[in-house]
């Protein structure tokens, strides 16, 4: 589809506009409860970990490039890194998109500037390694067995490099805590990593770490929007199995765009 | 609690997939629709008036060679028996060493035909037109003048020296497309060529791009399928049956190897569940 | 120079390929210092590719040759791109941010735009009816000739239907799963994601077992198979 | 003024127009470098805005709007292929600086003698091998005529003439380097999912026996050891295909799998729309680098 058809910009709208006002409605001072997510926890745990063996971690992006997977990706990446700086932990980001590398480099630095150690951002942590897939995978490996590192992140859009990553992390017997929307990669990480980040929990890993109420509100948000998508499905649905000729069930199928 | 070590998981591993390659183990293959199929619709391809001829895509590189080659050379086994026309076309230019690798099997089989008294010849049976860059555009200009997008062959011979292209115009002299590829290239044919004109498209990805290819089977726009190695083998089993092949080749001993590391990584399943319960009972397990 | 025949190339090459699969295999054994080597030439053959890549299919086609063409607008966007190299200067940073930020607010609109193309369709495919008077009906609106049972498939759709929703409430964040039948169908829905997972790992193991096949089909056949004349 | 933008310009007045782009665009970075820190950080919330506008405002704006008898076509259109050029060319610095980041770390592996400089050295070989001949290869192609060659400069010559060569050593580096190494990481993994299988397979939970019940199916299904010694003996045209292995699996995968897959892509889908909506709007304070600019 080259422009949107108006449903569509609907749609749009009334997903976007219910995420607006969940936010706002946060920021107002609103409290909103949202449900546990075991895997985010964990990322503390992971730090801490490191922490007290005394030996560094790795946060890969995968081969996610300059989008919102990726920018969500360094932005987790963000938060780790100034937990990390208040534990006195290293941290390597791996990153194989050369434009998402300049902004973890800014990223990485900011939150050790933040939490008030900028001393210990040292700049060769953050490595563009390639940004060809498996050029990439072994290079990202290969940083594990070296630095011996003692907890790994693996988050961003990920392909089949996922399970070669998490493999030579289990081989070494680090803790592995993966997030990804990639669906084809997710069953990988979840037989081979401690805890897994799924689908859209990913989206909202930033909210749960820094309980912002702003990304709260878009967390609640969120769900409104998959609630909207559900009525729609189940009513269509059950109007296209009771009325399947009626003319307005339809035209109301119609409205929507076809694959 | 009762690993084994990953070291000899690996070994047995790289053994249990090595052997059936050199053992010709016989391994039953079953029927298959999507196959037969693919099968049907290549004898179907009437070139009794000189055109119709089948344009066989390749586009895998090296790396998925294990895949893809037994797909293409069952599927060129039979066109040269059948004495059916075709010509290897790559669109990526990493295509290029499969597209050699078809080319050179179509060689060595049609020697082997020539001498048992069926002579098949480069030219006149089939041709390796090369590599040329497709897009939906390019591929609309091809159909409308074919000879005009290969010009020449890999050798450098141009088209009208090439007896296989006598009588191929248009599109509408194209008798059928085959798609051998681990990507979805077969998406540029279905929406440049093989829908708008009514050809045939067969599939032949590799085993993980199966099931992206499910829409086109069931809608039609596609015929037939060779699903991964497994479809190489269930076609060498159908040439064996209609006598084509005197023993099903390279596809069958690649598909008894994938097996084999199937049931290994059952029995290690069964194996590995086996010490868990036995550790359970014995309350070593904490987690 | 000598000049180096095709067949020469071709030992060359085979030799080469088979040297580089043997050393990245031995670490499944165990991670060691010929492993290292080719793991850190393999990072400098990629940079180098990829570089290659951007220089001939890039720079040279969508900068060089416009701008000695005379569109001398295409200098402009080789100026912001300058600005990456401020990054480290702590002073200039800023120009970096700037450009960078812009960026994300172009990947954001673009995503947008994604998110229509890709997904939304998906919303309209699962309309599926779930009588078997239903399915018969939207085929014949569709002029769909299909061999499979009505029945068959309004069994299918229901099924579909219910995973649907059952995946769909297990990922809820903002309500407390407290209501018993919210709790049964996210219970519900985490189970067939697990089928689903399943399914995935069992339906890749093939393909990955293919791609480690062809490796040993070109260590035995391709390379050894060169001298001793075995072949597939 | 579209005039001005669109008029190739040729010899000095080429330079002229090039020379005056890079001194306009310094002079004003220099005037925007004087500002308070408050107004270059509201300059890029405005511009991620603005930019993020046009994507969304070309998107939303019909092809073509019907205004009583006129057709206006969407103006924004027709920017959309130059900007993706020049994001292009933007983006292309990056990988310098990418590349950069390799050279200095390696550098420093090798310079310094560090334990494992080998590591470097292999680096740089890998590097500059493979660059050298990418661009030799580029440059002086296969197959030119020895007319073609002839009308070259004579150092030039000696390189068309080595053509073959520089091919050669490309197809060995590409091929026998590159591409084999690549597939065989990739094929690392068949012999990882052994590992991962054993390792995670244990039906410790009722969710664990789902992972594995699904598995198991589709290993059958996919192979001689569903397909033929389990229900080979059912005909395909036979009232029970449906139970054959491989129908078992197809069905598993399509329904079940596709169902699941899409709950999951509908939750990923408005998960994006409500990041890109924060970061367009830059409601994501405090996430990437907001603060001291």
């Amino acid at each position: 589809m080259q422009h949107a058809s108006w449903t569509v910009g609907i749609l749009l709208a009334l997903l976007a506009g219910l995420i607006l006002y969940a936010i706002f409605t946060a920021r107002r001072g609103k409290r909103l409860f949202i449900r546990r997510i075991p895997g985010l926890n964990a990322i503390d745990e992971a730090v801490g970990r490191a922490a007290e063996m005394g030996r560094p971690m790795l946060f890969a992006t995968g081969l996610s490039g300059l989008d919102i997977n990726g920018l969500q990706a360094l932005a987790v990446a963000g938060h780790v890194a100034r937990v990390a700086a208040r534990y006195a932990t290293r941290l390597i980001l791996c990153v194989a998109d050369p434009q998402l590398y300049a902004i973890g480099e800014e990223t990485v630095r900011d939150a050790y500037q933040r939490a008030g150690r900028p001393e210990l951002f040292v700049p060769e942590d953050v490595r563009f390694l390639s940004d060809q897939q498996f050029a990439f995978a072994t290079a990202a490996s290969g940083v594990m067995f070296r630095e011996k590192v003692s907890s790994n992140f693996f988050f961003g859009y990920y392909y089949a490099e996922a399970l070669i990553l998490s493999e030579a992390g289990q081989s070494i017997g680090a803790m592995q805590v993966a997030g990804t929307p990639a669906t084809t990669q997710l069953p990988f990480f979840v037989v081979s990593c401690d805890y897994t980040i799924m689908g859209e929990e990913y989206y909202a890993t930033t909210a749960y770490l820094t309980r912002e109420p702003t990304l709260l509100g878009s967390v609640v948000g969120q769900d409104w929007g998959k609630i909207i998508i559900l009525l729609l499905i189940v009513f269509s649905t059950l109007a296209l199995s009771v009325a399947p000729n009626a003319n307005w069930v339809k035209y109301w199928v119609n409205l929507f765009p076809a694959g | 609690m009762g690993n084994i070590d990953r070291r000899i998981l690996y070994l047995i591993a790289l053994l249990v997939m090595t052997l059936p390659l050199f053992l010709k183990l016989p391994l039953p293959i079953a029927d298959n629709k999507r196959s037969l199929d693919a099968f049907d619709a290549i004898e179907k391809v009437d070139q009794s008036k000189g055109n119709q001829v089948i344009l066989l895509s390749v586009n895998f590189s090296p790396d998925t060679k294990g895949e893809s080659l037994p797909q293409a050379r069952a599927m060129v086994v039979h066109m040269l028996q059948r004495s059916k026309k075709f010509i290897i076309y790559t669109m990526s230019s990493t295509g290029v060493a499969g597209q050699q690798m078809v080319d050179d099997e179509a060689k060595a089989i049609a020697a082997e035909l020539t001498k048992q008294g069926k002579p098949r010849a480069y030219g006149k049976d089939w041709a390796n037109m090369g590599y040329k860059p497709a897009s939906s555009p390019i591929l609309e200009g091809m159909a409308r003048n074919v000879p005009g997008f290969f010009t020449k062959d890999s050798r450098g011979t141009p088209v009208d020296q090439l007896p296989v292209m006598d009588n191929i115009k248009t599109a509408d002299d194209i008798g059928m497309v085959i798609d051998v590829s681990p990507t979805a290239s077969y998406e540029l044919w279905i929406q440049a060529l093989t829908s708008k004109f009514d050809i045939p498209l067969l599939l032949a990805p590799t085993s993980v791009m199966v099931p992206d290819t499910y829409p086109y089977l069931i809608s039609g726009q596609a015929q037939g399928e060779l699903r991964g190695v497994l479809g190489a083998a269930e076609y060498e089993s159908l040439l064996v049956k209609n006598k084509m092949a005197d023993q099903s080749s390279v596809g069958t001993r690649v598909m008894t190897s994938m097996a084999a590391l199937n049931a290994y990584i059952m029995i290690l399943i069964i194996l590995g569940n086996v010490t868990y319960f036995r550790s359970l009972r014995k309350g070593e397990v904490t987690k | 120079m000598t000049n180096i025949s095709p067949e020469q190339f071709t030992l060359i090459q085979l030799w080469f390929a088979g040297i580089c699969t043997l050393a990245i295999y031995s670490l499944l054994y165990k991670e060691n210092p010929v492993y290292r080597i080719f793991e850190y030439m393999f990072l400098g053959l990629g940079s180098a590719y990829g570089f290659s890549f951007l220089y001939k299919d890039v720079m040279i086609p969508k900068l060089w040759d416009p701008l000695t063409q005379g569109q001398w607008w295409w200098f402009i966007p080789f100026l912001f791109g300058l600005l990456y190299f401020t990054v480290y200067s702590g002073k200039f940073s800023w120009m970096a941010r700037t450009l960078i930020g812009t960026l994300m607010g172009l990947a954001a609109g673009y995503q947008f735009t994604q998110v229509v193309n890709q997904y939304f369709p998906q919303i309209r495919d699962s309309f599926r009816p779930l009588t078997p008077a239903a399915v018969e009906a939207v085929r014949a609106a569709n002029d769909v000739v299909t061999t499979q049972p009505a029945w068959q498939e309004a069994a299918n759709n229901l099924v579909f239907f219910i995973t649907l929703i059952a995946v769909m409430t297990y990922f809820f964040f903002s309500f407390e799963h407290r209501n018993k039948a919210v709790v049964k169908t996210a219970q519900l829905g985490r189970w067939l994601l697990m089928i689903s997972f399943g399914t995935m790992f069992g339906s890749t193991i093939t393909a990955r077992a293919a791609l480690a096949i062809s490796r040993i089909i070109f260590i035995v056949y391709d390379w050894i198979g060169h001298y001793t004349g075995w072949k597939m | 003024m579209k005039e001005f933008f669109a008029t190739p310009r040729h010899g000095w007045e080429l330079t002229g127009f090039i020379t005056a782009c890079a001194v306009i665009f310094f002079l004003i970075l220099f005037v925007i470098h004087l500002t308070p820190s408050s107004f270059k950080k509201r300059m890029t919330i405005v511009l991620t805005f603005v930019a993020g506008l046009y994507y969304l405002l070309e998107f939303l704006i019909p092809a073509e709007t019907h205004i009583g008898s006129r057709v206006v076509t969407n103006p924004l259109t027709s920017f959309k292929e130059p900007l993706s050029t020049a994001l292009m060319i933007t983006g292309s610095l990056a990988l310098l600086l990418g590349v950069y980041n390799l050279f200095r770390i390696n550098g420093r592996l090798l310079m310094r003698r560090k334990t494992g400089w080998q590591n470097g050295l292999a680096f740089f070989i890998g590097f500059f091998s493979m660059l050298t001949m990418a661009m030799l290869n580029f440059y002086f192609p296969t197959g030119r005529t020895p007319e073609e060659i002839a009308k070259l400069k004579p150092l030039a010559q000696t390189f068309a003439n080595g053509a073959d060569q520089w091919k050669g050593w490309y197809n060995v580096l590409f091929y026998g380097g590159f591409s084999a190494l690549g597939a065989t990481v990739f094929s690392l993994l068949a012999f990882y999912i052994v590992s991962a299988a054993y390792r995670a397979f244990r039906v410790r939970s009722p969710e664990a026996v789902m992972l594995l019940a699904a598995a198991m199916i589709m290993m059958l299904g996919l192979t001689p050891l569903g397909t033929y010694f389990l229900t080979g003996w059912i005909q395909p045209d036979s009232a029970l295909a449906g139970l054959k292995m491989e129908s078992i699996a197809e069905w598993i995968l399509t329904i079940l799998n596709g169902a699941a897959q899409r709950a999951l892509i509908f939750g990923i889908a408005v998960g994006l729309i409500a990041t890109s909506l924060r970061i367009w709007l830059s409601l994501e304070r405090g996430q990437f680098f907001d603060v001291e600019m």
